[in-house]
Parts: structure tokens; C-alpha cells; sequence
């Protein structure tokens, strides 16, 4: 597995992975998600793109970031496209809750709708 | 038990998860000889995952040597078909404790690895019991 | 005997040609625990094959039954290197023969394989005797 | 194991081998080899530029398919220019035999070579 992660101002980053995610490779992912969030990114893209394994414990890793972002006032958001990797989002009832997306432009916009929501939300209990 | 025949593939792995990969290769290997299609061994190969990562995770206590973490995989390619059994000798569990904690899912309470078993099989069976180890018995059909 | 340890993998494999795939894909998922490189990989993939080849064309008469017909397979990596065990319980032979027998090399009459096994690795030792099955064990340590 | 034979008249045929030969795959491409022979070709490249794994089994193959090329008027050369088989070429002491070159380019010319040459040796002998 590979990591690459960026961060792109405005608390959005993005975090690419390719490779194999099983319980060995997870922690280094989980560290580095951690600290995305730990150092203020709180609206983040995993790009799952190049990926080629998944299970369970990655599962738990982005679900748990998931909710992180969120308890930060943002979100995350998987851009995946391979038809093995959608079975396990979709069997594991997670593809809404992690707002599993065909690429990264779909996952970057379905993020800027969800803000804009949360900026209105936030704007009509202000007035 | 699963038939196991002149065909039948055994590995004893360490039950760590470094050893994970070589067992989804060994999926793959035999998996072709089953004529599985490559979306079958894609399955397969996490349903293999998790019962290997459960004996990690949930069989051996911290008194266990780690010489004496192993997992046991029995891989039988069939006509069309192919069946795992992954065992281990560790603690066990009560599987009817299973279906209360499946709802718990993602929480971190479990659930979640067996129920990828289940979908991603033909036929899926634990047998466990505390203190006396458990075993996985899957069975994946090839689609045609 | 080589040195067998928490890390190492176990396997027994059919005696049939459709199983050399697989003793290859777990020497690379063994390799790259051992951090060969992937040019040492494909060196002891090729030793890995050659002994499975033997015991599938040399151990067994035709008496001997297809679910008797087993190759057994111990990988250990190390720090750096590799050590892998591949035994037979079959027909054995003496190993003083096979210093006459290398020189015939591709004339058919045998002496490629172990000729092979012995370069393409660092460490090279065959135990065998006639009716007692026979035991090869190389060492591949890591290129820097 | 892929095997796709093409002969190419005057007796010379190319057989390109992609994947992994070894005990399992073996016999398939004994076949197609022996098939070439018996049909006529003599001058045969065995192109291994796809070729991923080679061992002793596959290399059997080879030098008892060049055998029969000469023994038929012919030759056999190889193109291969992965490392990893060229290793098994060079300690079996196979390079020359069977002319393995770089490329089918290479293994071309070598045959046409060895071709003119021993049609002046017949030549020769014819006058
Ligand atoms: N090999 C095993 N040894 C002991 N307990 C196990 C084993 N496999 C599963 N279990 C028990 O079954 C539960 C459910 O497993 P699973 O569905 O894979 O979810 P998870 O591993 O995420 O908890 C585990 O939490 C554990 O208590
Ligand atoms: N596992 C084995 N069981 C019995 N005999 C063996 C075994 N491995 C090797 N031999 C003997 O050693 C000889 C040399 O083997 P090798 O160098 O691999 O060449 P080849 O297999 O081409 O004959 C074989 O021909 C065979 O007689």
C-alpha cells in the first residue's frame, strides 16, 4: 500500500491510496488520516482510485475518520470505482455514509454541496 | 469437516498480519485451478482475509507464544468451486453470540467480518467454542 | 534441519504440475517478508519450482496413490534472507549419483534442476536416500 | 501461459510465448512447437519478449525443438531481453545454442545469417 496525501487549504485534503489495505497496511493509513485531521483538515477526499484490496479494518478506518471529520463540522467522501471494492461498500451498508463516488471530481463536489448545506444551516439559525 | 482430497492445498500461517497477503495469494492460486473468475477469487480472497484476520485479532491471548499463533488453511479447488477452511486453536467464542453483536456493525463492536464472509460466499459455517478453537468453513461457486 | 521459527510458513502442496503457480506466489509473498529484492524473488522462484518439479517427476512410482503424492513446503524469512525446505516422501536417491548426471544437463538424462537451484541461490543442500523421500534446503539472501 | 504460432513461408515460423512456462504450462507449448516442425518449419524464433518465467522444464523444450530445426535443414533462435531469464540462459549454458538475442529483430537477422551461411556451405560442397 501507498499513501499520498495533500492538503489543500481552507481544512480540504485529500489522501490517496493504491495498493493492497488489509490489517497490516491499516495503521499506516489510520496514522496518516489521523493526522490529517489532527493538523485541521476536517473535509477530506480518500481517493481510493488506485486501490486494489479492501476489507473490513479499512472499512473501519474510514468510517472512523468519517466521524471525525464530522464531529469537526466536516466530512469525508471515497472516490472508488472498481466493481470489487463497491461490493464491499455496498454489502457493509457504508456507501451513503461515506459518500462512496465514482472519482475525485464527484467526491469534490458532493463535499463543497454538503459545506454549502451546512454554511446555509449554520446562516438561517443565525438569523 | 470439508471434503479434503488429493487436491487439497494446507498452509500453516503466522497468525500475524504481515502473513495476510500470502494468504489471499494462495487464494488466488488455487482459485484459478477452481476456475473461478477473477470476480470470484476478488470475493474469495476477503472472505479469506477476514477469517484470518479474526484469528489474529481474537484467538490468542497475550499469554500465547507467538510461535504458537498459527492459522491453519485448507484450500480444496473442486469443479467449479473451491472450499476453505481456516482454523485456528485459540480461545473461541459462543457463535450464538454472534447475531447480537452483528448489529453493532462498523461501531468497532464487530460484526462486520463475518457478515463479509456470509455475503461474499456460497455457503458459510462457523464452528467455535470457548476454549476450543474455531473453524471456518467456506464454500465459493463460480459464476458463469 | 533449518531453523523453523514463529515466522515460518507451512504448506503441503499436491504433487501436480497445476501447483507450481502457487509455491511460486508464496515464495514472493514470503520474499518480500524476507525483503528480498524483486530480482532475488524471481531467482529463488525458479530454485522454489525447479524442487517442486522433482518431487512431481522423480518421488512417486506409479504405484503410490494421487492424495499420497505431496509436496511439503517450509518457508522462513529472516533478516535479509530467506530459507526455504522442500521435502518429499517419496522414492529418495543417492545424491553421490548426481555429480555423473549434471554433465548430461539437457540431454534429458537430468543435472539442470539442482544445477540451477545450487546458482540461483546462496546456500544449497540435498538430503536424500533411496526409499527415504528426499529434503532440499536453500538459503536466498537479500542483494543490496 | 499464451502461445500464438505464425508461420511465415520459407519454412520459417515465429512462436511468441507470454506468461509463465513451467512443468504445468510445458506441454501446451511442446505441442505448438512440434506442430510447426512437423508442418514443415525449420527456421523457427521462439519469442519470449512476454515471457515472464522460465525454469529448466521450459528450456527442455527449447534446446529439444532446436535440435529438431537443425536436424531439419533449420534453426532456432530466441528473443528475450528480461534479466531475469537471461540468467537462466546464461547458467544453463544456453546462450549460444539457442541464439538467444535481444529482440526478434536480432533473432531474425541471426537466422537469415545462419541461413546464407550454410546455404554457401552447400554450395561449396556442390562444386
Ligand atoms: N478466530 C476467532 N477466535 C475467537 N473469537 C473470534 C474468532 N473469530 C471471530 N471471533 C469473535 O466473533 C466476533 C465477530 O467477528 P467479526 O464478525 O469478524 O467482527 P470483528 O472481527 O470486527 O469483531 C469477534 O468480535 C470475536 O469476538
Ligand atoms: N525429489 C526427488 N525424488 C527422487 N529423485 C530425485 C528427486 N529430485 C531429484 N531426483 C533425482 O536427481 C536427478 C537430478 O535432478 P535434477 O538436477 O533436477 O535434473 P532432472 O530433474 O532434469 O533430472 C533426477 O534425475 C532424479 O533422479
Amino acid at each position: 500500500m501507498r499513501i499520498q496525501t495533500e492538503e489543500a487549504g481552507e481544512c480540504r485534503a485529500i489522501c490517496r491510496i493504491s495498493g493492497e489495505l488489509d490489517a497490516y497496511t491499516a495503521p499506516d493509513l489510520r496514522d496518516a488520516l489521523d493526522k490529517l485531521v489532527d493538523e485541521g483538515s476536517s473535509w477530506i477526499i480518500a481517493d481510493l482510485t488506485e486501490l486494489t484490496y479492501l476489507d473490513s479494518t479499512g472499512l473501519g478506518i474510514l468510517v472512523g475518520t468519517a466521524k471525525r471529520c464530522r464531529q469537526a463540522g466536516g466530512d469525508l467522501a471515497v472516490a472508488c470505482a472498481r466493481t470489487n471494492l463497491l461490493k464491499i461498500f455496498q454489502i457493509s451498508g457504508t456507501q451513503e455514509i461515506l459518500n462512496v463516488l465514482p472519482d475525485v471530481e464527484a467526491a469534490t463536489a458532493r463535499l463543497e454541496e454538503l459545506n454549502e448545506a451546512r454554511s446555509a444551516e449554520s446562516g438561517e439559525e443565525g438569523t | 469437516m470439508a471434503d479434503r482430497n488429493a487436491d487439497t492445498v494446507e498452509m500453516i500461517l503466522p497468525g500475524r498480519p504481515e502473513f495476510l497477503l500470502l494468504a489471499r495469494l494462495a487464494t488466488s492460486g488455487v482459485g484459478l485451478r477452481a476456475e473461478l473468475t477473477v470476480d470470484d477469487i476478488e470475493d474469495l480472497k476477503v472472505a479469506v482475509s477476514e477469517a484470518c484476520t479474526n484469528v489474529i485479532n481474537h484467538a490468542f491471548g497475550d499469554d500465547i507464544k507467538p510461535a504458537d499463533r498459527k492459522i491453519q488453511v485448507r484450500m480444496t479447488p473442486g469443479k467449479g468451486e473451491m472450499t476453505v477452511e481456516i482454523e485456528d486453536e485459540g480461545a473461541g467464542f459462543d457463535p450464538k453470540e454472534l447475531q447480537r453483536s452483528k448489529r453493532d456493525g462498523l461501531d468497532g463492536k464487530g460484526g462486520l467480518g463475518f457478515g463479509l464472509m456470509k455475503e461474499l460466499t456460497d455457503s458459510f459455517r462457523v464452528e467455535s467454542a470457548p476454549g476450543s478453537g474455531t473453524r471456518v468453513i467456506m464454500v465459493k461457486r463460480a459464476t458463469r
